[in-house]
């Protein structure tokens, strides 16, 4: 197992008041992803746990572009990874997100 | 004195032979082996029947199990290596030369033998071309072929999976060359006479039905909101802005997702009767929804499927079908449907280069090209125009005289960025340049070239290379559309982004898509079970398909 | 913490099939009423798998709470079948077990156990074994106490191995078509026995041999439902409602119902000759049968209902 | 020890206990009373005839009245892996056997399990994990799954996880790793009378199911009784 942890500066916090949430199951080629509103609002942290070793660089690019395109600030982002892919890896965090807003 | 009939005097000849084995034309399946042995002589070509679909086994094992001492160094001109007997004959030294067109399953092994010098190759082909030199230079001696029933006169009747052997029976039988039949039973009567009997010189009674590979049933349930979402792409971004009427798909699960989002999303864009009326294209389970929503008017296929066949017989206003009500599939004609009257060409593959050169090979596997780049390839001798095609031709072209412009085939690949166990798609090189290298292939194996594609779309968005204007272009093209692979993340941003401006390249947004739409309540069919709900029960998937 | 769409929620449109454990369980009580027990956020995951170097899961693959269901109380245990085939591991089945043996004190309306398993978890298959047995004890003394234990199954992992064991100690079990109950998988029969004892991909004969409908015509389940989470919970209700006591009597009449099976159908090769016995008029129309059809084949057949579990 | 050498030991006087295809019946004088027997010998896989052959002796015992400790001797081979077996419901069979040796215990019979040889699975879960307290004697050698099959399963080297087993018993066969996971509660001293041994089990009987907590207590499973304890407690909050 490989642990990675990119933590980001936000230029706003994510909107809504959900404290927690989770989606996703790890299962091959899929992962799970914990959201929890802990940080101070323009703060994010990205924790993942891969059995796929080397792809540190892709995952820092797939949690940068999100970080970009969701402003997740406030968010510390907990990942159980099953071997995704990174579309899944960015469809999973933009649907966490969502559901964080609601 | 010149002799003008030898060829024709060793065809009574070998039929003679053969004759000893027979009762009439009908041959029991315990004979095969003295049949061919009777038959055959050392150096012939022969086309053993088989492509990517049916099977003729019977015979393989029959011809597997020949005196290699007394057939020997046999040329084999056929469009499928797929039976371990296809090529055990090649390490027992039955046969020595090869042609071909297709081997999916065998891929890792063939790559082996030709590495170690086991076969003789002439050349990989597409099926058209292949088809197109058994009646030039490849011409069989002796054809090994395979149909559903038979009389005692040798009318033959193939069925659904007619596919390949009218083309085989052309040529050998014309040619002086012996036509021999396995068939799944003899009965007193065929329902309907795909091969009259005197191009059928023996008649096998097998002792198994044919086997017949159910290689496009795609099952919905393995669907994922990746492939919707390109689907979505697809249909927006391609199908409603070009109008595409006629056309062919690949055999992927991207191309099933677009089938299956027809009745869905394609209805809720208005699109129904504008895009996907006429196909040339193998019974897909996964159109039945399609066809039944009224989107589909016609399809003309390759071969048939497993289970398709009660659906088929209830919808003959869609599909072709014989006077007995079952399909009549012929592969060489819907081969030339596809590469000459369908507007676009939409499926996946396992490589794309920098310069859209794409490749299904791996360097430890050569698939073969079966009939993808027919399809997938823009015909210079087609001459009448469309919409689809004039559009894309516009787009293409940057210089000359517009008078003398012509259009563009659409030929689009589908691809997700990464392929099963984090194997990126994008690449550098293709693998199969290695591999030519190391097998001394003189022609690398691509499936399309680079001047064929028109499209790439990815989870990503949709490149557009008609609108490319340098190479430099095309390649920003595609990196921008890589994804997380080196080759997307090695992009230049900045160009990328131009391109974007100019439409060149088209994200999820840009098409007014929003990715987390795409889910897969989306699917008109979830499971392989709705699919038999969408065909009132028609539908019969085989066994290793069925969850219930 | 539900999925991520409205539209998955929906328990009418959501296939219990396709649905996450945590879909099922938010979308099978009333809306709003799931309070989870060890939710994720508390992170008690497997000490075992990272010695397989293998990933974990937040709830270890089970999720365990309580919800209302029609504004009664109920208990509620849902397995993932897609981490590690919804398989038990220590934690998994501590989980379970400990659900259970609240319901002593609790006093719910019901327990449900939505099942997606294939049985132990090999890399903590003793944890796993022994967690099997304490559950069964556990659903043992609920259903002593008078509480219904009601199982459902109908996820792709299906209900195996000691799953199927712990299926077959519940009061009442429903089952959709998709929804397999086995002890021996089909794999482990066709490794250890040969293809021709079971050939494991003939899936048709998987069904036909431990599926929903087989189940539910030889009185191995009480209810079939169709794929959807609002099938199964309206399958839920209902047997609540007339779940069986467990005591001597109950056992008794198991025993000589399991018995008089053996007897009727004990040298059939095939589940059509099951079904044909039981006067099933034409036993090979059963797998492609539509719910209502099968519903009322099954209402002809006298030994798919009994209160002898 | 063979069952015989068990059966002598347990009944000076002589007994009743007969073997049929692998499957053990029957009951002897034993302390004040008696002593029921069940289980099965021999190696068998334990399939849907036997499950009820065995049900029946046990409910036969709880209608009796008794309140006769019953005893499950196990050296079993795992559930039968048939399609017949499970076509006829074997998971039933098997879950049915279980609930009538927990009736029997939840009906005032002490149910004590003697594991002597082999048992795994389904048919180790349906007969000595289903009573009150299970002892092995040494040499059994319950599993869940060989380490080769394991191997296959997980696609991890056979010495591997030959190597693993030594430090983690929650995976590994044997009868130490189920003490250690407090599966089996007690492991019987052979030199000594095994009838007096079985009279301690009795007598010491504990109430409710205490499996965890000695797993806990001997870190075979570390964290199951935590867990349950927590379910239990938030299940208590509001």
């Amino acid at each position: 197992m490989e642990s990675l942890t990119f933590r980001h500066t936000t230029k706003k916090p994510l909107p809504g008041s959900v404290p927690n949430a989770i989606t996703g199951v790890v299962a091959s080629g899929n992962l799970e992803i914990l959201l929890e509103r802990v940080l101070p609002p323009d703060a994010c942290e990205v924790a993942i746990e891969t059995p796929i070793a080397g792809y540190g660089a892709v995952w820092e690019a797939v949690v940068a572009d999100f970080v970009a395109r969701a402003q997740p600030g406030g968010l510390r982002i907990s990942i159980n990874d099953g071997g995704a892919r990174p579309d899944t890896v960015s469809l999973r965090l933009l649907q966490g997100a969502r559901l964080m807003e609601a | 004195m010149t002799q003008w009939r030898g060829e024709r005097e060793a065809r009574d000849a070998r039929i003679a032979a053969g004759r000893a084995h027979a009762d009439g034309k009908v041959v029991p399946a315990g004979s095969v082996v003295d049949l061919l042995e009777a038959v055959l002589r050392p150096g012939d070509r022969v086309c053993l029947e088989g492509d990517n679909q049916k099977q003729a086994d019977c015979l393989a094992r029959g011809l597997a199990a020949c005196d290699p001492g007394k057939v020997h160094d046999l040329h084999m001109v056929q469009s499928g290596i797929v039976l371990p007997e296809h090529l055990d004959v090649f390490e027992t030294g039955i046969a020595k030369r090869l042609d071909y067109s297709y081997s999916g399953p065998q891929g890792a092994r063939i790559a082996k033998m030709l590495y170690g010098g086991q076969i003789e190759l002439g050349a990989v082909h597409t099926y058209l071309e292949l088809f197109a030199r058994y009646f030039v230079d490849l011409t069989p001696h002796v054809a090994l072929i395979a149909g559903v029933s038979a009389d005692r006169d040798g009318n033959l009747y193939t069925g659904p999976n007619t596919e390949d052997t009218p083309t085989v029976v052309e040529a050998t039988a014309f040619k002086n060359g012996v036509v021999i039949a396995q068939v799944n039973q003899i009965v007193d009567q065929v329902p309907r006479v795909d091969i009259p009997g005197d191009r059928v010189d023996f008649v096998v009674e097998a002792d198994t039905p044919f086997y017949v590979e159910p290689l496009f049933t795609r099952d919905p349930a393995a669907m994922t909101e990746t492939q919707i979402l390109i689907a979505m792409m697809a249909i927006k971004g391609i199908y409603a802005e070009y109008g595409i009427r006629r056309l062919n798909h690949g055999i992927g699960f991207g191309t099933a997702a677009i089938e299956l989002l027809l009745p869905t999303y394609g209805e809720k864009l208005g699109l129904k009767g504008q895009i996907c009326t006429h196909w040339a294209l193998n019974p897909h389970p996964t159109l039945i929804p399609a066809i039944e929503s009224g989107w589909v008017q016609q399809v003309h296929c390759f071969g048939s499927e497993v289970g398709m066949d009660r659906y088929i017989r209830a919808r003959p206003d869609i599909f072709f079908t014989g006077a007995d009500g079952s399909l009549r599939s012929n592969r060489a004609f819907c081969q030339t449907a596809g590469l000459y009257a369908c507007d676009m060409f939409i499926g996946a593959t396992l490589q794309i280069d920098l310069m859209g050169h794409s490749s299904t090979i791996t360097q430890s596997r050569v698939a073969g090209f079966g009939g993808a780049p027919n399809m997938g390839s823009d015909p210079h001798g087609r001459r009448h125009p469309s919409d689809a095609w004039m559009k894309a031709g516009r787009e293409g072209q940057v210089v000359g005289d517009p008078a003398l412009m012509r259009g563009r085939k659409l030929v689009v690949q589908l691809v997700e960025t990464f392929g099963e166990k984090l194997v990126p798609t994008f690449v550098e090189k293709l693998d199969a340049l290695e591999l030519a290298k190391k097998i001394g292939l003189e022609l690398a194996p691509v499936m399309i070239y680079a001047d064929d594609v028109t499209h790439i779309v990815t989870e990503e968005g949709i490149a557009n290379l008609l609108l490319c204007r340098d190479a430099d272009e095309r390649e920003q093209a595609i990196r921008g559309v890589a994804g997380y692979t080196d080759v997307g993340r090695g992009r230049d941003r900045a160009k990328v982004e131009e391109l974007r401006a100019r439409g060149v390249i088209r994200r999820p947004e840009d098409l007014g898509i929003e990715p987390l739409d795409a889910d897969r309540a989306l699917l008109a069919a979830k499971s392989i079970k709705d699919l038999v709900h969408w065909s009132g029960g028609l539908y019969e998937p085989p066994a290793k398909f069925r969850n219930w | 913490m539900a999925g991520a769409h409205a539209a998955s929620t929906d328990p009418d449109a959501l296939s219990w099939y396709e649905a996450t454990a945590r879909q099922r369980v938010v979308a099978l009580a009333d809306p709003g009423s799931f309070r989870e027990f060890l939710p994720p956020t508390e992170r008690r995951m497997s000490p075992h798998l990272p010695l397989f170097d293998l990933p974990r899961a937040f709830d270890d693959g089970i999720v365990v709470g309580r919800a209302k269901l029609d504004g009664k109380t109920v208990l509620v245990a849902a397995q993932e079948g897609r981490f590690m085939g919804g398989a038990f591991g220590e934690i998994h089945g501590a989980k379970l077990v400990g659900l259970l043996r609240a319901a002593l004190t609790l006093k719910p309306a019901a327990a449900l156990i939505l099942f997606d398993t294939g049985g132990v978890r090999l890399q903590e298959a003793n944890a796993g074994e022994t967690a099997i047995a304490e559950t069964m004890r556990a659903i043992v003394d609920v259903r002593a106490a008078g509480i219904p234990v009601i199982g459902l199954i109908g996820g792709r992992a299906g209900c195996y191995g000691g799953g199927g064991l712990i299926a077959g100690t519940c009061s009442r079990l429903a089952v959709s078509e998709g929804g397999r109950i086995s002890v021996s998988g089909p794999e482990v029969i066709e490794t250890n026995k040969g293809a021709e004892e079971f050939d494991s991909r003939d899936r048709a004969l998987v069904w036909r041999t431990m599926g929903g409908k087989h189940r539910r015509l030889i009185g191995g389940a009480d209810a079939f439902c169709a794929d959807s989470v609002s099938a199964f919970r309206e399958a839920a209700l209902d047997l609540i409602g007339r779940a069986p006591a467990f005591d001597l009597a109950t056992l008794e009449a198991e025993q000589a119902r399991l018995e008089s099976r053996l007897a009727r159908f004990g040298d059939c090769r095939d589940a059509t000759d099951v079904w044909a016995r039981l006067g099933v008029n034409d036993p090979d129309a059963v797998p492609a049968m539509d719910t209502r059809a099968f519903d009322e084949t099954v209402a002809r057949v006298r030994e798919a209902d009994h209160d002898a579990r | 020890m063979t069952l015989a050498e068990i059966l002598a030991g347990l009944f000076p006087q002589g007994h009743s206990v007969s073997v049929r295809d692998g499957l053990v019946t029957g009951g002897g004088a034993f302390a004040d009373g008696t002593l029921h027997v069940v289980g099965v010998d021999g190696d068998t896989p334990l399939g849907v005839d036997g499950a009820l052959v065995l049900s029946r002796a046990v409910l036969d015992a709880v209608r009796a009245g008794d309140r006769a400790p019953i005893l499950v001797v196990v050296d079993s081979d795992s559930q039968r892996m048939s399609r017949r077996d499970e076509l006829l419901g074997l998971n039933e069979c098997l879950a049915h056997l279980a609930k009538a040796l927990l009736l029997a215990d939840r009906s005032g019979h002490p149910t004590i399990g003697l594991i002597y040889g082999h048992s795994a699975a389904g048919a180790f879960i349906a007969t000595a994990l289903a009573t009150r307290v299970l002892a092995a004697l040494p040499g059994a050698n319950p599993s869940v799954m060989d380490l080769p099959s394991v191997a296959k399963v997980t696609k991890l080297p056979l010495d591997k996880l030959q190597e693993m087993a030594k430090s983690t018993p929650v995976f590994a066969p044997g009868i130490d790793n189920m003490v250690a996971t407090g599966a089996v509660h007690v492991v019987l001293d052979p030199a000594k009378p095994l009838d007096g041994q079985i009279r301690d089990l009795i007598t010491n009987l504990q109430p409710g199911d205490d499996r965890d907590r000695l797993g806990e207590e001997r870190g075979g499973r570390p964290v199951a009784r935590g867990i349950s304890a927590a379910v239990i407690a938030q299940a208590g909050r509001g």
